[in-house]
Formats: C-alpha cells, structure tokens, sequence
C-alpha cells in the first residue's frame, strides 16, 4: 500500500506534536508543577506514531509511559492529557492516576500499565473479548526492551498465539530501560527475533522510520483481523533523554547520544518530506505554529483547571451498584 | 421455596451453569476447568459437566496464574465478565500484582472509566498437601481498597454469593475451603442471590458471639451445641463477606453479649480477626466484660503432617477453649 | 561514641559498605543499582559509590521482580547473603510467591537443613507518583511466619537495623520510605548494631502512648513536642521492627498511661494498626481508659494529586487529633 | 565418551529403583497412609535417572515433584525418603514437607520447588554462588513442560545466558500438565527451540532413552564448568499415569497410552542390555530381587518410624540466632 500524501503530512505533524508535548510537560516538572516524576518519548515519535496511526478509532491500545502522543492520536484531547499529567480535576482520571496512569475509554485506551509486566496480560484478555464477540478490532500492545524481560511476556505470547488473539505485540526498543542497556540485558540482540518461540512472525523494524511502523503495524493488524494471530514487532529506536525528569543520564556515551540524535526521527522525516517536495519551509512554519498554539492551548488549559477536592481522593474506589 | 439437599461443590457449579446461561460475557478462565475429552474438570471438579453446554466458555490455560488473573483484568475492562479459577490458593502469589495493583486499582485509577467485574476463585485450607497447598490468606485481600473478599461456608451461601459475585462489577476474590466441598446442605431450586456485606447468624444466643469465617463457622456451630448443652448460649455469626464487612450485626451482637470471640483459619497474627477484634474493641469498648477473643492458626507454615497441621489450625477444642476463657474471665 | 550528622540514605549506603566489606557472601542484586558507568546507583541512589570497592558485587539484572528475589533465595540457599533491591515496594507483588512461600517457608520445610539468609529491600511511602507507587504494605509480611519485617525511621536504626537484617540468617522484609531519604539524623562513627523486637522511645511520656511505625514515628514525635507545649506528656514508642515485634515496651507504656493510639501509614483497614490494636486491647483489658485510637490511611489507593494523595494519607493533624480523641474520652 | 558396562547396569537399576519405590509409594497412598497427593515418574526413569547421574555429589539439584529417583541418586537414603512422604519424623524435613518438599541438604538436594515457577529463579541463584565463589559446582534444574510455559522460564533463562550460569535446564517433557497437553498448551512443538530466545544451545532428546539423556546432560554439565553457559535439554518422554493418585485420568486417547507403553524405558533399556549381552533373565531377576528388597526395607523403615509430635509442627519457624 502507499502511504498517501495526506497521512504522510498527519504523521509528521503528530511526531512535532508529540515532542513538543513532552517537552512542555517536561518543564512544567521543573517548574515543580507535576508530582511525581515525567516520562519522555523524545526520540521515539516515529515508533509511538506509526504504530497508533495504523489502528481505527475502535481498536484497543495499551500505550506505554513514554510517547504520550499516542494518546492523542488515540483520541485524546491534549488539553485533558495534560490536565492528568498535572493531576488536575479535568484530566482523564480526574487527577488520581497522572501520566503513567493516562486511560481514556472513550477511544478505547485501556490505559498505561505502570506496573510493566501487567501489559501483556491485559492485552490478552482484551483481545479475547475481540475474539469471542467477534469485533473486528484488535489490540495493540507496546512495551520497552526492559519490559520484553519480564515474565509475562513469555505466558502472554505464547497464549495469544495459542488462542489466535487479534492482538499485535509492539516493543519500543529504545535501547535501554532505565540505564540498563538491552544489549547487556538481553541474552540475543532482538526482540522479535523471540517470536519463533511463539510460531508467531517477528518483525525488526527501524523504529525511527515512521512510515515503515506504520506499514509493518498495520499489515500486521490486518492479518490478526484475518484470524492470522498475533505479531511481535519491535521497533529499533533511541530514548533521547534520560529515563525521567529525574535523572541526570551520566551512564551513556557521548558518541552513542549524538549518533542517535543524528538519526533524529522527525528531522529524517522532515527531510524525506522536502526531497519529496512535501514540505517547504513554509509548510514546516505552519504546522509548527499550529502545533505549538495547540500546546500551548493544552498547557494553558491544564493550568487553568482546578485541582479535584481532596476528599474526591475516596471516590471511584468502588463500582456502585445495588450490593452497596 | 422448594429446596434440595446438595454439595458445596454443586451449589458452585449451579451458580456457574445459571450465571453462563444468563450472560453471554460470563466465561471461566484457569488450568484443566475443561480439561480435554473426558475431563478434569477443575481440580476439585467445580466446573464439572458445565462443558454440557459451555464447552466454548471454559478456557483452559497453561499453568500461568499471573497471565489468567491478568487476561480476566482486560477481558473485563472490555465488557467480559471473567471466572478465574487458581487451584490452591497459595498460588494467587502469583498473581498479587494483577490482582491488587492493576484488578482492584483501575476502576479508580481511570475515575471510573473502566470497571473490573471478574471473580477469581481459589481453594484455601489445609488437607495435608503441605506448606505451599494449604493456606487460607484473608487479611493479605480485606487490606485491599476496591476488592472484595467473599468466603461462603454453607452450599446455600456458596451459590447465593457466587451469583452475586458474577453479578457484581467489582474485582472479587472468592475463596472455597477444600474441606467444604463435598458438604451438603439445602438449596433453593429458586433463583437467589445473597447481597454482600450482610452477615448471617448461624446460631443465636445470648452468653457470648463467636464471629467465625469460612470453613470456621461449621466449626463454631458444632461449639455452640456443646455448650448449649452445658447451658450456655452462645450466637455464631458468620460474616460471609469479609469485604464489604457486616459491622453492624456483630457490634449489635457482642452490645448483647458483652462477650465476643473471633475466629478464622488464617496465622494469627494480622489475620482478619485482628482487624474485627480492633474494630470491636473499639465500637464496643464499653460493652466489653472481657478481652475480644481470638482463635486462628499458629505462626506457622502448614505441616504436611497430619498431627503437626491440625496442632498448628485452629479447631473446634480451640474455639470451645478460647469460649470459655473469655466466659470466666 | 563518636557521631556526626548523615543522612538516612548514606547511613543505609555505610550499613551495605561496611557489610560487604565483612563478609564476601554479601552482594546485592537488583535494578539500576550500578547502573552503567557513571552511574545509576539505585533509584533512590541508596548504593552510590560502592561500586569503587565492590563492582563485582553489585550485580544489576533486567526488569525481573520475581527473579531478582528468587535468585537471591538460591544465593543465600547455598551460602551467599544477598540483599536484593526491589524499587518500589509496589512490586514486590510480583515476588510474592518467592518472598512468602519460598523464602519464609524453606528453612521450616527443610527442618532446618536449609536457611536463606537474604533482605529485600524495597522503598515505600507515597510522594506523588501514583496509585501504583506509593504502597506501605506491612501487615501482609507481618502475617507471614519465617519472615522478618523492619521499617527504621531515623538514619540511626536504619544503619544499625540493616547490618542487622544482612547477619540475621532469616530472610529479612527491610522497608525505606521515600519521605525519609533525605532526613539526617546523628549516627556513630564506630561499628554498632540493633537487635531485632527491640522497639525504641522516642520521646517519653505519661499520660498517653503513640505507637508509630517508619515514617509516621516522626510526625508522632513532632505532635508530642506539640501537644507537651499544651501540657499534655506523650510517648511516642517506634517498634522499629514489626515482625518480631516488641510488646513488653508498649504493654509497659500503655500501662502506664492506660490510653494508646496506633498509627501507620498503611490502609488503616487490616493494617499493622489492627493488630496492634488488637494485642493491646487484649493484654492492656482492664488497663484501658479507652478504645486504642487507630490512624492510617483512608481505604483508598494512593492518588497521584497531590491534594487528594495528603487527604488520603495520615498526618500530624490526623494523629493530634486522634490522640485528643483518645485523652477526651 | 563410552558408557561402561558398570554404569549401564547402574542406570538400569536405579530405573527399577526408581519405579518400584514410586509404585510402593503410590499403594502407600491408597491405603490411605500419605497425606495428600502422591504423584509417580513412572514411565519418566530413563529421564531422572540418566539426569542425575551425570552430576557429581557435588553439584546441586532442583528435582521434580515426579522421579523420587533422583533424591536417591543424588544420596538420599530411602527409607527417610519414604518417611517423609509418610510425614514421620525421621524423613528429610521431620514430615513437613512431604513428597513435594523433599530436600537433602547433605547431598546438595535444594528440594523440589512445589509452586512451579519458582525452581528457575532458586536454580539461578544457587548458580550464582557457584560462578562467584568459582566452586566447579554445577546446579541441574529440572522441570515439567507445563512449567516451562511459566513466566519465571523467560527471565531465569535469560538472566543464566547473559551471567554465564553454570546451569542445566533439564525440562522433563512427559507431553501433559495435569491434563493439559504441551502441544495444545505450546505454540511450538519444543521446548529446547526456544533456546534460540537465550542464545544457548537446545537439545530434544529421547527422554526414554537413559543413556542418551545421560550423555546430553554430561556434555551439558562440562560445558557450564568449562565457563560455556546454560544449556536447554528437552527429554521427550510419557507420564504412563494419572496427574497424581487423585487423577482417573480419563482425558487422554487408549492409542496414546498404548504407544508410550510400547516405549517403556524400562523395558526399551533392559531389551538393549540383553541384546548387549550385559543382562541376562538371572541378572535382570538378582536386580529386581535387590531393588525389591531395598524398598522393602524403606517402606518397613518408614512405617516403623515415629510420627512427630505434633508441637514439633511450630518448629523451625525461624532460624535462631543471637538476634532471637
Ligand atoms: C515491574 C516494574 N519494575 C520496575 C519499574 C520501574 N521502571 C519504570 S520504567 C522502567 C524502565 C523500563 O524500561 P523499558 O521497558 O525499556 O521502557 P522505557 O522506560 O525504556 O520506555 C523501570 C525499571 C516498573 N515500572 N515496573
Ligand atoms: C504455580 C503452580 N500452579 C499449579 C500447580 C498445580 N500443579 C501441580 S503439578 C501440575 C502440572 C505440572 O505440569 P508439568 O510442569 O508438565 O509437570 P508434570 O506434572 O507433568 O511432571 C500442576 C498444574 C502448581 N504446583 N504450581
Ligand atoms: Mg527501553
Ligand atoms: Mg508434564
């Protein structure tokens, strides 16, 4: 399939999006605004946006704790994200769950895991739901390199294989989880290279190559629609930052931050963009205004929201229904 | 209303059949509940027969627990209404994180967004399996905000809660004591459900209360006849539920009594009936003519042993004991 | 005795030091805590610079919760005494199994031929980061026979209190709050240890007993400087270690001053709290003026809000108030 | 290597060993004698055995809840094996732990992990010790196909690759979990394929063929000592009975159980040694008379030994020390 021109335009200006969101959202925690600590995905759009740019509105997702864009082309409203983020009344959780908590039902985001390993199961079971009422939808699962360790990886892959879940395993391979280094942590160099434990495909993908995400997500989430089963995908890219607001990242080489940042993903793509006479100058001018008003729209609104009741802090600990 | 003569066992079965039959989102999800051509049909056979008409309803699994609480958890979220069944329930380790960080969590986390009704089932109680098949853990889940805990100790209880748990859109652990399940009581051939959070007093009395959970409670009735024939009178409520707890009907109780005994099967110390006993302690305390009681394994690990595990439980010499030590205080 | 004024954070970093110095079966195992060159050195930055005299002793691993503790149980199982890192005591829901049904329960099962001498540590305590990383679960480990629990709140006894824990051949549950990091408190220059079940007065007093648990033992502290401003004697008694817990000094207390109010930072429900509550109601019966006063958190998880998390969680306000509850009753 | 004629015959006897002890064992327990459950390796000897005796005294074992061989191999003494599963007081753990907790410290038994995953997490730390303190140790962890499909299989496989464990992960594939069969339960037919997800070698092995298992493991064990890593080995075999003494098993095909019966190590074994001139009727009739009377005698010394006093049951709680 090509990639139409149009899409080509959307996938850049969420990539901007999506940094400049984070970057936002950044210093605001240095401003002292956020509790808590902040995760970026600088470095990792091309991976968070090709992948969530291959789903319909009705598929699920499980997005991870970084790449909060994919919230957003999800379904999110910024200004709502943000407010979550700031733990305020208007967030998606109405301040109880914050960015490593982010879920919004009405685009069918079940939600970060903040706890890594749980992803995978819950992915399985709600691709089961897809199966058994026979939805038409999928669910997209994205996790670390770190978390790809984790034992509910192995019980959870080989049960979506087993049971044909619609469900496409998408790893954002940033090379590090925390400041442990996947190459030290891993016994072998690539995640997929794992789906022949799980008779599922495996695809190694240039996480910083939004197009070529996009392209393998999506083929994978039509062969799951076939009743195809599952796909482990990972996506080769570079957490630019350090692992959080808190840390000052003194463990990894010069010379290997400045050779991912050469392979930046939304300046590659920028510039694939002009060659193809796609973007100009002007074009790059006006999606970065729009972007940045739409960020700064965000901001302002997650500022202006008032924080919840304290004592709505109780609320929501249970379902009420008649037993209470 | 008509009523039969049927195991615990069977009670739970019918709660399971009825509740499928109800509601296409109900499915049961755990190791060998199918169990292939010819059947295991659970460990201690709850799901038996229900391929009858379920066979697409029974999802057997590999032995990963943390992996069945956790596709119960987003089956769930997405419109099922999971049964997970883990064997022993000492394997629930094994699922803790699914089961209290993300199950008892999410409704909240999300603001409500997104409800986790799913029921997960495990066997507790000691039977001679060892250390590591025979623990009865409560207080580890009444500790939990946004779980509930459910421990029936007759078949009429077994079913009317088990329907309810199904029913209900919170996270509930419902726990079976392997010494229940062949034990038979009546049942209603009606439809019932039996609301959480209400107790139930299995004996009444005036002398003393003896609140006394799951497998327990047969054992503190048995007590209370014994006693009642050395003329002493003594009311055995069972709270059924341990969250949401039935405060109510044991404080009204023990302001009767002034006298209270608690027993459950779980070690001791910061077992659940150090949570009623503070609780009584407090909402009672100048009703109070002697110490609360307090009956339950132990500090031990379950022998596997006969002799050693059933000097380590609590039994019905130490609920009669602990009876007469608060009586003559 | 020689001191100087450190923080909670490096009198743990000197307690891991001067331990592994002793003794070569000493490592630790965990995340991130070497953390590549220059250096991650835990989360919470606890083993910063012991990689100059022990690189081959910090050994970071991937993101394996229930394998870091099971590995340590095989070290300490064959001779090694390991003390393993989990980040954030949330997920030690994930080592379950290992810390409760392996790790306690082997050198009972074994009769004693095997022991396993290893500590997890883990941080816990609520500073914002959400409902799933900010649990204090102490009542679950309290609950388990064969296993230790300890939550030091001043760099003094969390120094004394960890070489402890790594001589002790038990496995040891050694919790740090987030909130106490940071606090600096006088600790001595020369070599000393804490016995275990030995709880600690921090401030002595007559007319009434605040037990207080880790982080919640300096707030009562704060509160009973308050309240003697209002003539009003309190002692404030740390158990310092919950498991073995000391209950001659509190007994002793609250005899003294016949009115005790208990505080955690656990749900209050099924907490640490409870039990307390519960062996002082009963052992202190007739000494009581009042119901023990209970304070833990509300039965909620743990929001990320600020605002909603501090309604949530106890305070010095929470324990002022209940200690007037307790003295006007 | 060649196998002597003398441990041939050793590994033909332990087979009978094994397999008579656990048929003794198992009428124990219809009779009402062992509390609990009692599950029988009948039909797995060729695996225990051929295992077990490729280790040295020496080196440490994570044994199964089947193949009580391998305790005996290992060093245990019969008769207090049997009254442990007795519960009496002179078995291994005084009767605490039972058939499923037998552990022989004297002979570097670790003991049987009964909750499942929790063999490969303990095996690795006991191959740490051995790597650190450079013992020429070498840890053999056994486990069942159903548990292989644990989440604890992926991070200790892992983790022993990237350490360079000396460890062997001997996974006894008798094709059923309770009544789960791996090739429903596994998206791949081997385990040992998934070695390719830990970059260490995997092997499928006739698990009925004892002294292939034995030279598998024996190349395995040299490799670990000469600093090569884990090794994966898969022995193929049948469990020929129920789950455990409670299982009718009804579940599986008459055509199944025929054909594994067919390939009974025992019988496989004995025909080769015949065939080799080393067991003849007389030989093969002293054996089985020896075999007999030794677990003759472990039954009379269990039967005859002491139940424990019950107050003992509180024993062992903690070890105690000066802190206590
Ligand atoms: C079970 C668990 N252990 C530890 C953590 C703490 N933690 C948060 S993010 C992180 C690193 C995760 O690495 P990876 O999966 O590669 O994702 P990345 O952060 O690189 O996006 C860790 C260790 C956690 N959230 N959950
Ligand atoms: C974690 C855990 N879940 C369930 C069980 C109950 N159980 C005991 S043996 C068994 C089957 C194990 O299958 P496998 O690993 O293939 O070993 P096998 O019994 O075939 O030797 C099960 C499910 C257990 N002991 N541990
Ligand atoms: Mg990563
Ligand atoms: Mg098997």
């Amino acid at each position: 399939m090509t990639i139409s021109e149009e899409l080509m335009l959307q996938m850049y200006r969420y990539m901007v999006l999506g940094r400049l969101f984070e970057q936002s959202a950044e210093q605001l925690t240095h401003k002292g605004l956020i509790p808590g600590a902040f995760h970026t995905g600088i470095g990792e759009e091309a991976t968070h946006v090709g992948a969530c740019l291959a789903l319909t509105h009705k598929d699920y997702i499980i997005p991870t704790h970084r790449g909060h864009v994919a919230d957003i082309i999800k379904g999110a409203d910024p200004g709502r994200l943000m407010a979550e983020i700031l733990g305020r009344a208007t967030g998606y959780c109405g301040g109880r769950g914050g960015s490593v908590h982010i879920a919004d039902a009405a685009s069918n985001n079940l939600g970060v895991q903040a706890v890594l390993s749980a992803a995978y199961p819950v992915a399985v079971g709600a691709a089961l739901t897809q199966k058994r009422a026979n939805t038409g939808r999928i669910v997209l699962a994205m996790f670390g390199d770190g978390a790809s360790l984790m034992g509910t990886f192995h019980e959870a892959l080989n049960l979506s294989a087993i049971w044909h879940l619609p469900v496409v395993w998408v790893c954002v391979n940033n090379q590090y989880a925390m400041s442990t280094s996947f190459a030290e942590a891993s016994a072998i160099a690539n995640v997929a290279d794992r789906a022949c434990a799980y008779n599922m495909p495996g695809h190694v993908v240039d996480g910083n190559d939004v197009m070529a995400v996009y392209e393998t997500v999506r083929e994978a989430r039509e062969r799951a629609l076939a009743g195809g089963g599952p796909t482990l995908i990972e996506c080769k890219t570079y957490r630019q930052g350090g692992h959080s607001t808190f840390d000052t990242n003194p463990y990894r080489p010069q010379e290997e931050l400045d050779a991912w940042s050469k392979r930046d993903p939304i300046t590659q793509f920028e510039q694939r963009l002009r060659e193809r006479g796609i973007l100009d100058e002007k074009r790059i001018t006006q999606i970065a205004d729009g972007v940045r008003q739409q960020v700064d729209e965000a901001e302002e609104f997650a500022l202006s929201s008032p924080e919840p009741p304290p004592e709505a802090g109780v609320e929501f600990v249970f379902r009420s229904s008649e037993v209470e | 209303m008509t009523t039969r003569e049927i195991t615990f066992r069977d009670a739970l079965n019918e709660a399971l059949q009825e509740e499928m039959g109800r509601e296409e989102g109900v499915f049961i999800i755990g190791q060998d509940i199918y169990g292939g051509p010819g059947g295991y049909q659970g460990a201690f056979k709850v799901t038996k027969g229900l391929a009858k008409d379920f066979r697409d309803r029974l999802l057997d699994t590999p032995m990963i627990e943390q992996t069945i609480v956790g596709a119960a958890v987003g089956a769930a979220m997405t419109g099922s209404r999971p049964v997970a069944e883990i064997m022993f329930e000492d394997f629930i380790t094994l699922a803790m994180d699914l089961l209290v960080n993300t199950a008892a969590k999410t409704h909240y986390m999300t603001a409500g967004q997104y409800c986790v009704p799913i029921v997960v089932r495990a066997a507790c109680g000691a039977v001679g399996v060892g250390p590591q098949h025979s623990q009865t853990w409560t207080s580890w889940f009444m500790h939990i905000p946004g779980l509930y805990v459910v421990l029936p100790s007759t078949p009429y209880d077994a079913k009317g809660l088990l329907k309810t748990a199904i029913r209900d859109d919170n996270p509930v652990l419902f726990l079976e004591h392997k010494k229940l399940y062949n034990v038979k009581g009546r049942v209603p051939e009606e439809e019932y459900e039996i609301p959480f959070g209400e107790a139930r007093v299995l004996c009444p009395g005036d002398d003393v209360t003896v609140v006394a959970i799951g497998y327990m409670a047969g054992l503190a009735t048995q007590v209370a006849g014994t006693l009642r024939d050395q003329g002493l009178s003594v009311e055995v409520i069972d709270p059924r539920t341990l969250a949401p707890l039935d405060l109510e009907t044991i404080f009204q109780s023990v302001r009767k009594t002034h006298k209270v005994v608690v027993v459950a099967e779980d070690c001791k110390t910061a077992g659940p009936t150090a949570e009623i006993a503070a609780l009584v302690s407090e909402a009672c305390f100048e009703y109070l003519d002697a110490p609360v009681g307090r009956v339950g394994a132990r500090d031990a690990p379950i022998a596997h042993n006969v002799g050693m595990s059933e000097y380590i439980l609590p039994d019905a010499a130490d609920i009669h004991e602990a009876v007469q030590r608060v009586i003559a205080w």
